[in-house]
């Protein structure tokens, strides 16, 4: 019998050793004669550094390496490296592994100690005197754009980083024409991914061997490679970056650098001992890059009929201190505004801009829960506007299936036109509101309130860009053993990999799924890739798995076919066997054939291009692919608390060929907390000096397992036409309508008191005023 | 000051040990380096998040909020104890099954609350299981597949007694 | 954070300033005060031990007096710094005339960073605790003075 | 985020213990259950000279009933309080409040005593303790003295405990057969500390409320009681007009500070709120079983 293992349940490889403790996380890393580093950091937002004296710290009997500024070798004196180049960013400030004269945000790295432990190396660092001039913070997005009260970094002359304009058709002609304009100011605060374990890096330079392997739990391990071999003119084949087990990534833990990610292997160089560093959870709220504060004027041009003529979006973009990704962020989020919806005409603009803040960079969604927002919240307005249902007015909007592929006129983050490959938003929002048995929502609605309670409905669609390119490759080698290894150069951060990956290798090849090793993020392993990010692991790196796959299956059936004497063309791969169809009893094992694949003598055929079960394929998207699907949930208020309790979510996803169920609900569950608490938990509260006022677990409010639902999904299969298992990525659409649809569900549990939210993340004192002036406007 | 010391003698997993440590070492830290026992994780070293969570005297703790000295004539239990790959627990094989982890890392600390709350309440209700594992934070899972985990471990339990 | 109060010194206005124009009354009566050394016009080095519960920290600093208007209102801003974090604030008193008493308008702006900023909750309360305690002892300092 | 050197000491008995104390005054900590030190120390916020590690105080490890006192022994976890059955049927609001203070790998090890001494204005015990009127018992060299729970809180995580003095002891009365309590919070997440936590209890008889309790946590730099409150609540007949009375008085009177989870406004928008419904509920109660015990 051959088993399906591709779209099956398959409960994960990597779990058992995980379930017992036997992970390798960064901090498991253990190494003779270990060192421990820490970071001093700026405690203020934006001051200059006037003398720093590392004197007594280096008298601590403990201590082995202290380092400024300018102890650095001069090539580490300078910036790090601009990430993501593009036109519109004039002005590509990227941090310093070292502050050298001023400091632009709490945590920015001042000074770096190496000790006997990470106890000794705190106490040392308390040791360290640093003069500062304390600056004024430049905090306020809005005052941050107009120059005020100071310059993030005064060469410039201004803290606007980027000014970038998109324009499809000719929004003010659409809008002169319409009968209904719509124009409001959101606001999305920033948040952060706070995966549970921090950032780490462990170095071990061996000076005989000159080698340099770095432990980092790092989303892109081969750019970090890459990156180190070039500061440190090593050779990248004498540079090995391992992310092993990586306790959750989310975005943030793509960088290059973090200054520790240099800053730990040259410790280690200089020293000639392996060095640790591990950021503990408080330098982790401002030294692990956030995300999301955007400022939106944002207009929606309509017929009578609900009909979108137009969309308009001017917006300020907080990048924080520095800008080393670019522009990714902005321009996903007014890449995904658009949505599910046909947009004829549509203007998108927005300035980037610098704040004495943690660096922003890409977190879960990024970008796209602030463009679903705005979109969102502009046609609920609108519907409401019109007196129309909020239903209805998508229904009129939608792209329809039989318009794929669909070019939305815009260039994309990976620099190619946004052109929609393939989806069915109306079927995806008619099986969510049925799920949530919509048409009788008023009834039900009335009922709740009887018993006195405000229950609200709220609902949102979202198209989801995920799966760039540029590449991922991957080598899948048979073993004599039987057992296949698979190597690629994503990295895995909890999404299954191991399991998902094996999958596709283990329906290619008949293997059972248990015999498929997978590994990922070792450049030891494998050399070339880019990173685990953008939704992309298992479309793209899937594809080069399921391409290496089939070369080998390819491979064994021409190697198996001489030693069965049978034409490949009759020969089936099945349970760890090759063997003629027909005619079980003739087969050979898989491992025989690896093992006949390399002989000792004799001649290896041309067509078998080289010895082995092996083969090594790239997979090069020509454009991304885009997931899409609907949320549904109700939503319980309590008007005189101002808190909030989820009753039921629905979640409609399509995400093409689904691999394996079960860790795409994972991905999904996991997506929808995060986008709940992204929408009403969680803040990142600065005062106006710019200190981090919530930057704890006290503070920060992660939702619990009480605070978040059961989560329904309903899966829908549309497969991408762009690769060749019909895969799009999963990984972020569950956080990505989740802020528009708890507005939306809000305002419909008080409808009463009409209120508008335009904000996000909510919180109860937040809603709390919301209700006090809509009371006191109504009264 | 000079960095007071104490040798303290340790009961981890049914295991003695004898151990010299700086007072202030927390017992988390000492699992982890001195006993090289990395299954225990650290995520916030303020009590919040629990994935530092032991046993100490078969009641779960938070492990960075004991110093290891305090730990001294105590039992201390750790993930390691709870089962083997090739013999899992009955908890550890429900979140296996459930798909009730993702990267793993808040993983150990869960699985000893609720190996311990299941001892106490056989048949729990889905909210009790809810509140109890709200002592943890988990960023990938969304809660959802561990409180299926846990329920499907109450009847893997139940079945195994009976 | 801005915090604010009114306190009523039972004293004529004119010795309450006498009292609060004298430095070193100032520094006994400042809670945790230490050290107040000169180091120049209405400039002042300072050292304070402030312990609320367990957290308990040794501020160096600098003390300025920024406002001096007799005898109605002083302004002073002081910055410290810790292992814990660093302090600043700002605080203007304003003395009325009640005869035998002066009324004490104050406020304050505190602004904290570092570790001290996971704190910031109780820092109002904590502020306006120690303010209370710093008016209590002039108070005593004023009725002990006078016949 | 480690903790900064210290010395460590761990007497096995009282006398030792405030011996430490006498020697060492502000610059010794005492630990019991370490949930809000550890953390401190952890953030180096906490830089004490001396830890005094009171858990090898076996004497200290009592939860006993006498004379119409319960008497928590300054080593018992807040555990206990939910485990064992009768401190619901003594004090139900400690039995209650308890179940509020964070999570059960906390209660586990965190104190009853350590969480009165540690004074967070924001936390549940010490407004219940207020609430029931608990006294609480300071030892030093110089002898033992009780403190009414009302005063024994001076400030935000200050107390009227001399560096010198240990809390070995906290009593609640325990409560009357025609009493009913109930404790209710507003939280952003289950186990946070309180936006607002409000401590109610009523005496009930012939349908009147004879006498009444209410204590807030988050509403002030202290645990507060509202005597006024109180007073309307007996003075008005009809008990739906004395829970709006008291309402407005938690309103009118309550100063909370904002932070940065709640305005001032909105805290004592919640008392208000809180108070209505705590006291249905404590009403509830007291009206319907006797003693005022439920689970």
């Amino acid at each position: 019998m051959t088993t399906r293992w591709l779209g099956a349940p398959i409960k994960r490889n990597e779990d058992p050793r995980l379930l017992v403790g036997q992970g390798l996380f960064v901090d498991d890393v253990q190494l003779p004669g270990m060192l421990h580093a820490v970071v001093l950091r700026s405690p203020h937002a934006h001051a200059r550094i006037l003398r720093i004296d590392v004197r007594r710290a280096l008298e601590h009997p403990d201590v082995l390496l202290v380092l400024t500024h300018a102890d650095l070798p001069p090539s580490l004196r300078e910036p790090l490296p601009k990430l993501i180049p593009h036109p519109d960013l004039k002005h590509h400030k990227t941090q310093y592994t070292l502050a050298p004269d001023k400091v632009r945000h709490v945590g920015e790295p001042v000074a770096f100690v190496v000790a006997t432990s990470r106890y000794a190396a705190e106490d040392a660092a308390e040791l360290i005197e640093v003069d500062y001039e304390p600056l004024p913070a430049v905090v306020d997005l809005e005052d941050a754009a107009a120059g005020r009260p100071a310059l993030v970094h005064e060469d410039i002359g201004t803290n606007v980083a980027a000014h970038s304009v998109q324009r499809v058709g000719d929004y003010e002609a659409a809008r002169a024409r319409a009968d209904l304009v719509l124009a409001r100011r959101f606001v999305v605060d920033r948040g952060c991914a706070s995966p549970m374990e921090t950032r780490g890096v462990v170095a071990q330079w061996d000076p005989r061997a000159r080698q340099l392997t770095v432990w980092d739990s790092t989303q892109a391990p081969i750019p970090i490679r890459n990156g180190l071999a070039a500061l440190f003119g090593l050779a990248q084949k004498d540079v090995r970056v391992i992310a092993p087990d990586v306790g959750g990534g989310f975005g943030p833990k793509i960088m290059m650098f973090y200054p520790e990610e240099v800053l730990v292997p040259l410790a280690a160089m200089r020293l000639g001992r392996p060095v640790k560093w591990i950021e503990d959870r408080r330098e982790h709220f401002v030294a692990t890059n956030h995300e999301r504060t955007q400022i939106h004027h944002a207009e929606i041009a309509l017929d009578r009929e609900g009909h979108i003529l137009g969309v308009r979006t001017v917006f300020l973009h907080d990048a924080g201190a520095y800008i080393p990704y670019g522009l990714i962020v902005p321009i996903v989020a007014e890449c995904t505004l658009p949505g599910p919806y046909r947009i004829p005409n549509y203007h998108a603009e927005f300035r980037a801009v610098f704040t004495n803040k943690t660096i922003v960079s890409p977190y879960r969604g990024a970008g796209r829960p602030h463009g679903v927002f705005v979109m969102e919240r502009l046609l609920d307005l609108a519907a409401r506007e019109l007196g129309m249902d909020r239903a209805e007015i998508r229904r009129r909007n939608f792209i329809q299936p039989h318009e794929f592929p669909y070019d939305v006129g815009l260039i994309y983050q990976d620099n190619a036109p946004l052109v929609y490959d393939s989806g069915n938003y109306p079927a995806a929002l008619e099986r969510a509101l049925e799920a949530v048995d919509y048409p009788r929502w008023p009834e039900e609605k009335a009922r709740y309130r009887a018993q006195g309670r405000r229950v609200g409905l709220g609902f949102a669609c979202y198209v989801e860009g995920s799966g760039i390119g540029p590449y991922e490759g991957c080598r899948v080698t048979v073993e004599p053993s039987g057992k296949v290894y698979v190597a690629t150069g994503v990295g895995t951060q909890g999404q299954g990999h191991f399991t998902s990956l094996a999958q596709v290798v283990a329906e290619a090849l008949g293997v059972d799924v248990r015999d498929v090793h997978v590994v990922t993020g070792d450049t030891g392993a494998f050399g070339w890739g880019t990173g685990t990010f953008a939704s992309r692991a298992a479309v793209v790196a899937g594809s080069a798995v399921h391409l290496a796959a089939q070369a080998v299956r390819q491979k064994a059936l021409q190697v198996a076919a001489s030693l069965l004497e049978a034409s490949p063309e009759d020969l089936e791969l099945a349970d760890g066997q090759v063997r003629v169809r027909g005619a079980p009893s003739r087969s050979v094992s898989l491992g025989e054939v690896a093992r006949a694949a390399n002989p000792l003598r004799g001649v290896i055929p041309s067509e078998w291009e080289g010895p082995g079960l092996e083969a090594t394929r790239y997979f090069a998207p020509p454009r991304g692919t885009f997931s899409h699907g609907v949320h549904a949930a109700l939503v319980e208020v309590d008007p005189e608390t101002a808190t909030l309790r989820f009753l039921r979510y629905v979640v409609v996803h399509d995400c093409g060929t689904i691999l394996n169920p079960l860790i795409l609900d994972g991905q999904i569950h996991g997506g929808v907390a995060q986008g709940i608490g992204g929408s009403f938990f969680e803040r990142l509260v600065y005062d106006d000096s710019g200190q981090l006022l919530s930057g704890s677990f006290m503070d920060f409010h992660i939702p619990t397992a009480v605070e978040i639902p059961e989560i329904e999904v309903i899966h829908q299969e549309t497969p991408s036409p762009l690769n060749p298992i019909g895969a799009k990525g999963a990984g972020e659409g569950g956080v990505i309508p989740v802020p528009a649809l708890v507005a939306q569900a809000i305002e419909d549990a008080l409808d009463d008191l009409e209120l508008e939210i335009l904000r996000m993340p909510l919180h109860p004192d937040a809603l709390f005023e919301l209700i006090q002036k809509a009371t006191r406007r109504g009264s | 000051m000079r960095e007071p010391l104490r040798t303290v003698q340790l009961e981890v997993n049914g295991k003695a040990y004898t151990v010299t440590v700086p007072v202030r070492k927390t017992l988390a830290d000492v699992l982890r380096e001195d006993l090289q026992l990395t299954g225990t994780h650290v995520g916030c070293e303020q009590g919040v998040c629990g994935a530092c969570t032991v046993w100490l005297d078969g009641e779960p703790v938070r492990s960075c909020l004991l110093l290891a000295v305090q730990a001294a004539g105590h039992r201390v239990t750790t993930v390691e104890a709870l089962g083997t790959v090739d013999r899992l627990h009955p908890v550890q094989e429900a979140f296996w099954e459930n798909h009730g982890l993702q990267c793993g890392f808040c993983t150990p600390g869960i699985l000893m609350t609720v190996a311990a709350f299941l001892r106490e309440h056989p048949a729990p209700s889905r909210q009790e299981i809810r509140e109890v594992l709200a002592g943890h934070l988990c960023r990938c899972t969304g809660y959802q597949n561990i409180v299926r985990a846990v329920e499907d471990a109450a009847r893997r339990l139940q079945a195994r007694r009976t | 954070m801005r915090i604010e109060g009114t306190e009523t010194l039972h004293a004529p206005r004119d010795r309450v300033w006498a009292l609060l124009d004298d430095p070193q009354a100032l520094a006994s009566c400042t809670p945790g005060m230490q050290e107040l050394r000169p180091t120049g016009p209405d400039e002042f080095e300072a050292v304070l031990s402030i312990g609320i519960a367990a957290v308990r920290g040794t501020y160096k600093g600098k003390l300025r007096i920024t406002e001096r208007t007799p005898p109605e209102r002083y302004a002073v801003q002081v910055e410290g710094t810790s292992g814990a974090g660093f302090v600043r604030a700002v605080g203007v008193l304003e003395l009325e005339d009640q005869g035998a008493q002066t009324g004490v308008r104050w406020s304050g702006e505190v602004q904290v960073g570092g570790a001290l900023t996971l704190g910031s909750r109780m820092i109002p309360g904590i502020a306006r605790m120690l303010a209370g305690q710093f008016f209590q002892c002039l108070d005593r300092k004023l009725q002990e003075g006078s016949p | 985020m480690k903790p900064p050197v210290f010395d460590y000491q761990d007497p096995a008995s009282v006398e030792e213990a405030v011996d430490v104390l006498a020697r060492h005054g502000a610059a010794a900590k005492v630990l019991a259950g370490g949930q809000s030190l550890v953390p401190l120390l952890n953030l180096r916020l906490a830089r004490p000279e001396v830890v005094v590690d009171i858990n090898r105080i076996d004497a200290l490890d009592y939860l006993t009933e006498e004379s119409g006192w319960l008497r928590v022994g300054a080593r018992v976890r807040q555990r206990r309080l939910e485990r064992e059955g009768d401190v619901r049927r003594t004090v139900p609001l400690l039995a209650e409040a308890v179940r509020f203070v964070g999570h059960p790998q906390i209660r586990n090890r965190g104190t009853v005593c350590g969480s009165l001494a540690h004074a967070d204005p924001a936390a549940e015990l010490p407004a219940a303790a207020v609430a029931v009127g608990a006294r609480l018992v300071a030892h030093s060299r110089s002898g033992i003295r009780e403190i009414p729970a009302e005063e024994f809180f001076t400030g935000p995580l200050t107390t009227a405990l001399r560096p010198d003095e240990l809390l070995v002891e906290a009593r609640f009365p325990c409560t009357g057969p025609d009493w009913g309590w109930a404790f209710l919070e507003v939280s952003n997440r289950h186990g946070d500390y309180a936006l607002c936590g409000v401590a109610a209890g009523v005496r009930a008889r012939d349908g009147r409320v004879q006498d009444a309790r209410l204590a807030y946590a988050g509403a002030g730099p202290v645990p507060v009681r509202l005597r006024q409150a109180e007073v309307a609540l007996v003075e008005h007949a009809d008990l739906e007009e004395g829970i709006r009375a008291a309402a407005a008085e938690a309103r009118r009177v309550l100063r909370p500070d904002g932070d940065l989870h709640a305005s001032s406004e909105f805290r004592r928008h919640l008392a208000a709120v809180l108070t209505a419904r705590a006291l249905r509920l404590a009403w509830s109660r007291a009206s319907t079983c006797s003693g005022g015990a439920h689970a």
